[in-house]
């Protein structure tokens, strides 16, 4: 099943600053919903565990993140998939652009997701919120990260 | 009639079993030591298996093996067949890919077998398939048949490089395009019949066992066909030769089709068992059944229909592409082709009628034979087209119907089917009469006052059943012919015992066929036993499919019984100390003509095990006599269905409101079994029409793998059915029987979808026609209604 | 593993089991009750309906430890003896059933409806209840009319003959 | 199925015991959403903690003007309670609409309240006759209880004990289900408590239930299904999925909430 859901949110800190966070992997790791563990293999690939929780549901993703289309510092693009064992597969990517704006950053993504397995032959009903509510989080989690840091200097 | 025999509703002999828990399905059965089998399934529509690491797996304590793709071939055991040959219009043979039981180098469709894991327990074998690590490398899956066909489109067999499998084609190209050429109105529609998933309340299960002292092999299994199964096993899969296997069919919890086939599953357990030496027992969950039971219809058409200006018919050109899905499935060929286009004249004198069929590959589960097979794609196309028709040139499309239906006996088609007899109008007449078809006005208005929208829809469909005449089949390119087997067994005590090579799902061929026997040897009913489902038992037998097991399996029984009383005759003869030509066989005794000298069936029974007074030269003793019955023809039971319906405009919602039903099955064994499947069989094309869908994304996944997402009919969706019958006696077979198993939902999507467009007042409305379809057509018509 | 103990069919039994094991599991595979069927996975289609403690439940989605002290009726349990119940014998009168795989937990479904909403039940009452339970052969028409009819059996409003029979 | 651990409670000091723990550890109230997961192996709760046994949890009581349920009360309880029926029939007919009889009768409150599952039926009642969920620590408004997809107030180790629901004057829930799962496709709840008029939303929204407060404004000015005439829910955040787009739902919400107020006025 694939959704694609898009977003942006305005950050009060310079590009550069928004720019490094989003390659920092102790704060992507931070950002990425239930990340158990994220290792570099390389300075753009990642080797990700993600704990899933959605009501009832959990399932543990094991997979690799990529860093791709780097454009220092107005975005890349993130690109992840996971195997679930049982619960099936997922995999997704989300385009980030970065703009320089009065108030700090206004960081803009273009999400689209996909799952296969058990999630997508049963959870029909459910899979575009949840994605929608991942992405969210991550983008919430990834704001916050960025404000925190900011407040703190 | 008595109380027994032919025509009786006798209550049936099968459901005290059933009602008190006692039925005995495959996965009720536990045989010592088995084992359980658990199969690890591909979660991705096309890949490729770069490789499968299950070391894990076998090093789990309570697993006794992991078998993949590579140990069959290791043990030479052959793939999956489709028996049914179809040459394509340049003659060219269909592009049948490999279909192994387990994949190897290649998975096709999510659900596709990558390997099973045996183990003392179900939940260890599932722990186990976690730890196997399958290597994919992912391909581009095709998942829409009309992407299949394009240039570049990835390709699933290497057979089929433009996924085709055929392109097939029936009648007259020349007769029909001239008709169309003088043509006053053509009528020209588009039509899409969804995909279904049968879901027969008891998933498929199976129970593989090997004797190594005598080198022989059991499978328990939910079959329509068990000899059938055990042919394929045999002669093509290379399991173990005919007279080393046993299968055996017990209370199987309905069929509808999608127990015919041979498939992955059933086939590894009779493999495995003779690896792990312990019986190996399989059972479908839900979700497995969704994603591997053989799915039906899923036909895109686009018809024309040519009609002079009085109205008549003069010519049908119908051009389907039918999705086959990943493999071909045992019968999967010849559904949308010698199943299908034959129909399409249903009950219309139609001059000329051209079909092209395209046969596709797909990333999707497997197709095949669901309840109707063809005949209700057919019937579809043919009833919507003539509803439309008589839409567009402003007739009553009862009044349209009636004046071209067949009214001379025999007919032949342009498109094979030579019709033996049928009084269509007499069925039309009696179903408008019941459904008030002349105040279906006052009815709409009173819809109208509360918001509502009333519409009603017709159905006069034909179907082709007893399937078949093993020559005419034979010359279209199945694998084998389709006649049937019986054997009837008297014993001393004049107890019957039946062997029928039909088999029950459901159908009650335990109460019927023992009606026939009552009615011809004139005893009790409870000295009859019918045997069936098991080919230790019963010789050989084609099973229960096409509506078959009366028209066919029955005239088998009837021939073997006119065998035991001849002979019955003989051994009276002797008894009685008469001419064998002055004996007279009547209500159940044997007596000489003109005296009063008579023998009760059982008291010749006796004799023809006492056989003292036989001389032996000239009389065997004993009494059983076999027969085997190949039809001269197809049976044609038709009918008019019609459907009301009410639709919630603000929501969308089609309430069926009232439905009538009057068919033509010919000879009726017992009418409350066959209302009771036509019951069955309007439910589930009223399902079809309004709620069931197999629904595949971009990906490849099923998204309704589970009744959350397919939409199963259920009690408060069904109105109750007004059903009726005429007769006309089928003259093929020796009973006039004529099938009445899959009509219901042969006739019924058309019914449906006609009263939802007459209550619309347009024809955009697809199947299913769910809610949110109805809800969107219903503003469409308010468009329509608002600009006029 | 957790001892249960409970009545099955007014018999006690207690076992050992894995928690895990669900009520239909342990009726069929422990007790060798086969009566009651596993038609799905998601609790929707009522084939393994049993009475736990007088009300209907899909023991599909029971816990066989969470029953412990509970009494259990399944189908095999509904007959006296020879003598069907009502519910049964109406089902078998009216041919409410053709492959007979939903059956039992239609029937234990309908006595429990009557149980809950009485002997004289309509059409509509009667299908609504019926939600939980799917049948695939009989179009629900035939199981209706059992359904109500069975209702009446059991209230003594129909001749003892059906039940006799 | 994966093995795990199973433990009955009680009390629910106990079972907050367990919870604590271990926090993986899954509460049992009437299982019919957890079991059938964890049959999937979509779920692998190491610890099961059955509050079946845990007496006073169940139960149906009045106070003052309140209906006061425990938590593991059964729907099909709920749904026949005279004490229900006489004082919110609104929620008595809720709860006689959730899953089928049998799921009724194991089902309960406090599990599907926990739960906050998008499309179940009674989180709606709770926003809308503005209930009290109480739990072994606190009292919490259903207005800050519920906060979106499967997401509750709730803190690890905090188990629902029972749920407040004052008697509204006039009340209704009318849902769409779903054709094949009956969840609700759209389930919306109206209720009028003197001149406080509240409409919850339930099965449209993938954040789960909501307060639709342009309608709630509608009906304040007069408590009629007209008064809703051209108040349209917008389809941002509905779930679209293959048996409803998120504009249907968006519609379906309307004509839910109209036939609601229309039930509620005995209509």
């Amino acid at each position: 099943m694939a959704m694609t859901m898009n977003g942006e949110a305005v950050l009060p800190a310079p590009r550069e600053t928004v720019w490094a966070k989003l390659n920092d992997p102790e704060v992507l790791k931070a950002c990425i919903p239930g990340c158990q563990s994220l290792e570099l293999a390389s300075p753009t690939e990642f080797a990700a565990v993600a704990k899933v929780k959605v009501g009832p549901v959990s399932a543990t993703f094991k997979g690799r993140v990529h860093l791709l289309d780097l454009d220092p510092p107005n975005g890349y693009r993130i690109q992840g998939e996971g195997e679930g064992g049982v619960a099936g597969f997922a995999k997704g990517g989300a385009n980030v652009r970065l703009e320089e704006v009065p108030e700090g950053t206004k960081l803009v993504y273009d999400v689209e997701a996909q799952i296969g397995g058990k999630l997508a032959q049963l959870g029909g009903r459910l899979i575009n919120g949840v994605a929608k509510k991942m992405a969210d989080e991550f983008f919430g989690n990834f704001a916050k990260a960025v404000g925190s840091e900011n407040a703190a200097a | 009639m008595t109380a027994t025999g032919i025509g009786a509703p006798v209550r049936r002999r099968e459901d005290f079993r059933f009602i008190t828990g006692q039925g005995r399905y495959t996965d009720d059965i536990e045989r010592p030591g088995q084992t359980y089998a658990y199969f690890l399934r591909s979660p991705h529509a096309h890949a490729a298996i770069r490789s499968i690491d299950a070391a894990a797996a076998r090093a789990t304590p309570g697993v006794l093996a992991v078998l993949t793709g590579d140990d069959l071939a290791a043990d030479g055991v052959g793939g999956l067949i489709c028996g049914w040959m179809i040459h394509s219009k340049d003659g060219t043979p269909m592009k049948a890919g490999a279909h192994p039981a387990l994949a190897q180098g290649k998975v096709r469709y999510v659900g596709d077998h990558v390997a099973v894991v045996v183990a003392e327990t179900l939940a260890i074998a599932k722990d186990a398939a976690e730890k196997i690590v399958v290597d994919y490398q992912v391909l581009a899956p095709v998942v829409d048949m009309n992407a299949a066909v394009k240039k570049g489109a990835p390709v699933i067999h290497d057979v089929a490089p433009d996924n085709v499998v055929y392109d097939w084609h029936l009648g007259d190209k020349a007769a029909a395009d001239a008709a169309f050429a003088k043509a006053k109105h053509v009528t020209k529609i588009d039509l899409v019949n969804n995909r279904l998933v049968p879901n027969p309340m008891e998933t498929r299960a199976a129970i593989g066992e090997y004797d190594g002292g005598s080198e022989s092999f059991t499978l328990y299994t939910t079959s329509q066909n068990p000899h059938v199964a055990r042919l394929v096993l045999s002669a093509f899969i290379g399991i173990a030769p005919e007279h080393k296997l046993r299968v055996i069919a017990p209370d199987v919890g309905g069929g509808f089709g999608s127990k015919i086939f041979i498939y992955a599953e059933e086939t590894v357990c009779v493999w495995a068992a003779k690896k792990v030496g312990r019986p190996v027992k399989w059972t479908s969950d839900r979700t497995e059944a969704f994603l591997s039971d053989a799915h039906g219809r899923d036909h895109i058409t686009h018809a024309e229909l040519a009609l002079d200006d009085k109205g008549r018919m003069l010519g049908l050109r119908v051009k389907t592409k039918a999705n086959l899905g990943a493999y071909l499935s045992t019968f999967s060929s010849c559904v949308p082709t010698y199943l299908y286009a034959p129909l399409l004249s249903g009950q219309y004198d139609i001059p000329a009628i051209y079909c092209e069929v395209e046969g596709v590959y797909t990333n999707t589960a497997p197709v095949d034979a669901y309840r109707g097979a063809g005949r209700p794609e057919a019937t579809f196309v043919v009833e919507r087209i003539v509803e439309v028709a008589a839409r567009e040139i402003g007739q009553d499309p009862a009044a349209f119907r009636k004046k071209n239906f067949i009214r001379k006996f025999p007919h032949q088609t342009p498109v094979i089917m030579a019709y033996d007899t049928g009084d269509y109008a007499a069925s039309l007449d009696k179903a408008l009469e019941l459904i008030d078809y002349k105040n279906i006005g006052r009815r709409k208005r009173e819809s109208a006052r509360k918001g509502k929208m009333r519409g009603i829809g017709f159905s006069a469909y034909i179907e082709a059943c007893g399937i078949a005449p093993s020559a005419a089949v034979g010359s279209l390119g199945a694998g084998v012919g389709l006649w049937e087997s019986a054997e009837v067994r008297v014993n001393p005590v004049g107890t019957v015992e039946v062997l029928t090579g039909s088999h029950s799902h459901g159908q009650g061929h335990e109460t019927t066929f023992a009606q026939l026997v009552c009615d011809r040897l004139g005893i009790p009913i409870d000295q009859v036993s019918i045997v069936h489902g098991d080919t230790d038992k019963v010789q050989f037998g084609m099973g229960t499919y096409g509506s078959r097991s009366g028209a066919v399996g029955m005239s088998a029984i009837a021939k073997a019984l006119d065998k035991v009383i001849a002979k019955g005759k003989k051994v009276a003869a002797y008894a009685l100390e008469a001419s064998e030509a002055d004996i007279e066989f009547k209500d159940g005794r044997f007596g000489v003509a003109g005296t009063d000298k008579s023998l009760a069936f059982g008291e010749v029974a006796l004799q023809a095990y006492i056989a003292h007074k036989f001389s032996g030269q000239d009389l065997e003793p004993g009494l059983k006599e076999g027969a085997f019955y190949d039809p001269t023809n197809f049976t044609f039971p038709s009918g008019v269905h019609v459907c009301e319906v009410e639709i919630d405009p603000d929501t969308g919602v089609t309430r069926v409101d009232r439905w009538v039903a009057v068919d033509d099955f010919g000879v009726i064994i017992n009418p409350m079994i066959v209302e009771g499947q036509v019951h069955g069989g309007i439910a589930q094309g009223v399902g079809q029409a309004l709620l069931e869908g197999a629904h595949y994304d971009a990906s490849g996944q099923l998204v309704t793998a589970s009744y959350m997402d397919y939409c199963m009919p259920r009690a408060d969706d069904l109105p109750s059915f007004k059903v009726d019958h005429t007769t006309t006696p089928c003259p093929s077979n020796p009973l006039g029987i004529k099938g009445c198993g899959e009509a219901g939902a042969i006739a019924a999507p058309p019914a449906v979808i006609n009263a939802i467009t007459d209550a619309l007042g347009h024809e955009d409305v697809t199947m299913p026609a769910t809610p949110q379809v109805v809800w969107r057509a219903a503003r469409k018509a308010a468009f329509r209604t608002a600009a006029e | 593993m957790t001892t249960v103990t409970m009545t099955v069919n007014g018999k006690s039994v207690t076992a050992n089991v894995d928690p895990r094991t669900l009520l239909a599991q342990f009726v069929r595979e422990n007790l060798r009750l086969t009566g009651t069927h596993v038609g799905c996975d998601t609790s929707q289609c009522g084939a393994c309906v049993v009475h736990v403690d007088g009300r209907a439940v899909k023991s599909c989605t029971v816990l066989a430890v969470s029953c412990d002290g509970a009494s259990v009726t399944t189908i095999e349990g509904l007959a006296n003896g020879a003598e069907l119940h009502p519910m049964q014998a109406a089902f078998r009168e009216h041919h409410g059933l053709q492959c007979g795989f939903c059956t039992p937990g239609m029937i234990m479904s309908a006595v429990d409806i009557v149980n809950r909403k009485g002997h004289d039940l309509d059409e509509h009452t009667i299908r609504e209840e019926l939600e939980g339970n799917i049948c695939r052969c009989t179009g629900y028409h035939n199981i209706v009319k059992a359904v109500e009819a069975g209702a009446k059996a059991m209230g003594g409003t129909v001749a003892a003959g059906i039940a006799a029979e | 199925m994966y093995a795990f651990n199973y433990q009955r409670a009680k009390s629910v000091r106990q079972a907050a015991g367990l919870l604590a723990k271990n926090g993986e550890a899954k509460l049992l109230a009437g299982g019919q959403t957890l079991l059938p997961t964890m049959k999937q192996r979509l779920a692998s709760p190491p610890v099961l903690v059955d509050l079946a046994r845990i007496e006073g949890l169940a139960g149906i009581e009045r106070k003052g003007r309140a209906i006061v349920i425990g938590a593991m009360t059964k729907h099909a309880d709920v749904a026949t309670s005279t004490l229900v029926r006489e004082a919110i029939p609104a929620l008595a007919a809720l709860a006689e609409g959730i899953g089928d009889p049998a799921v009724r009768n194991r089902g309960t409150i406090g599990g599907s309240v926990a739960n906050n599952d998008p499309s179940a039926d009674y989180p709606a009642a709770c926003l809308a006759l503005g209930a009290t969920i109480v739990t072994n620590k606190r009292k919490i408004p259903a207005d800050e209880f519920f906060q979106g997809l499967f997401t509750t107030a709730l803190d690890e180790g905090e188990i629902i004990v029972k749920i407040a629901f004052p008697a509204p004057s006039k009340a209704a829930y009318v849902k769409f289900p779903n054709p094949a799962s009956r969840y609700a496709m759209v389930g919306v709840f109206v209720a009028k408590r003197g001149s406080e008029i509240r409409v919850a939303v339930t099965g449209a929204s993938s954040d789960g239930v909501f307060r639709w407060t342009a309608a709630e404004e509608a009906l304040r000015s007069r408590f009629n299904p007209k008064s809703l005439d051209g108040v349209a829910a917008s389809a941002d955040g509905m779930i679209s999925d293959i048996h409803g787009s998120a504009e249907y739902r968006a519609h379906l919400v309307g004509v839910m909430a109209k036939r609601a107020v229309s039930a509620a006025l005995g209509k």
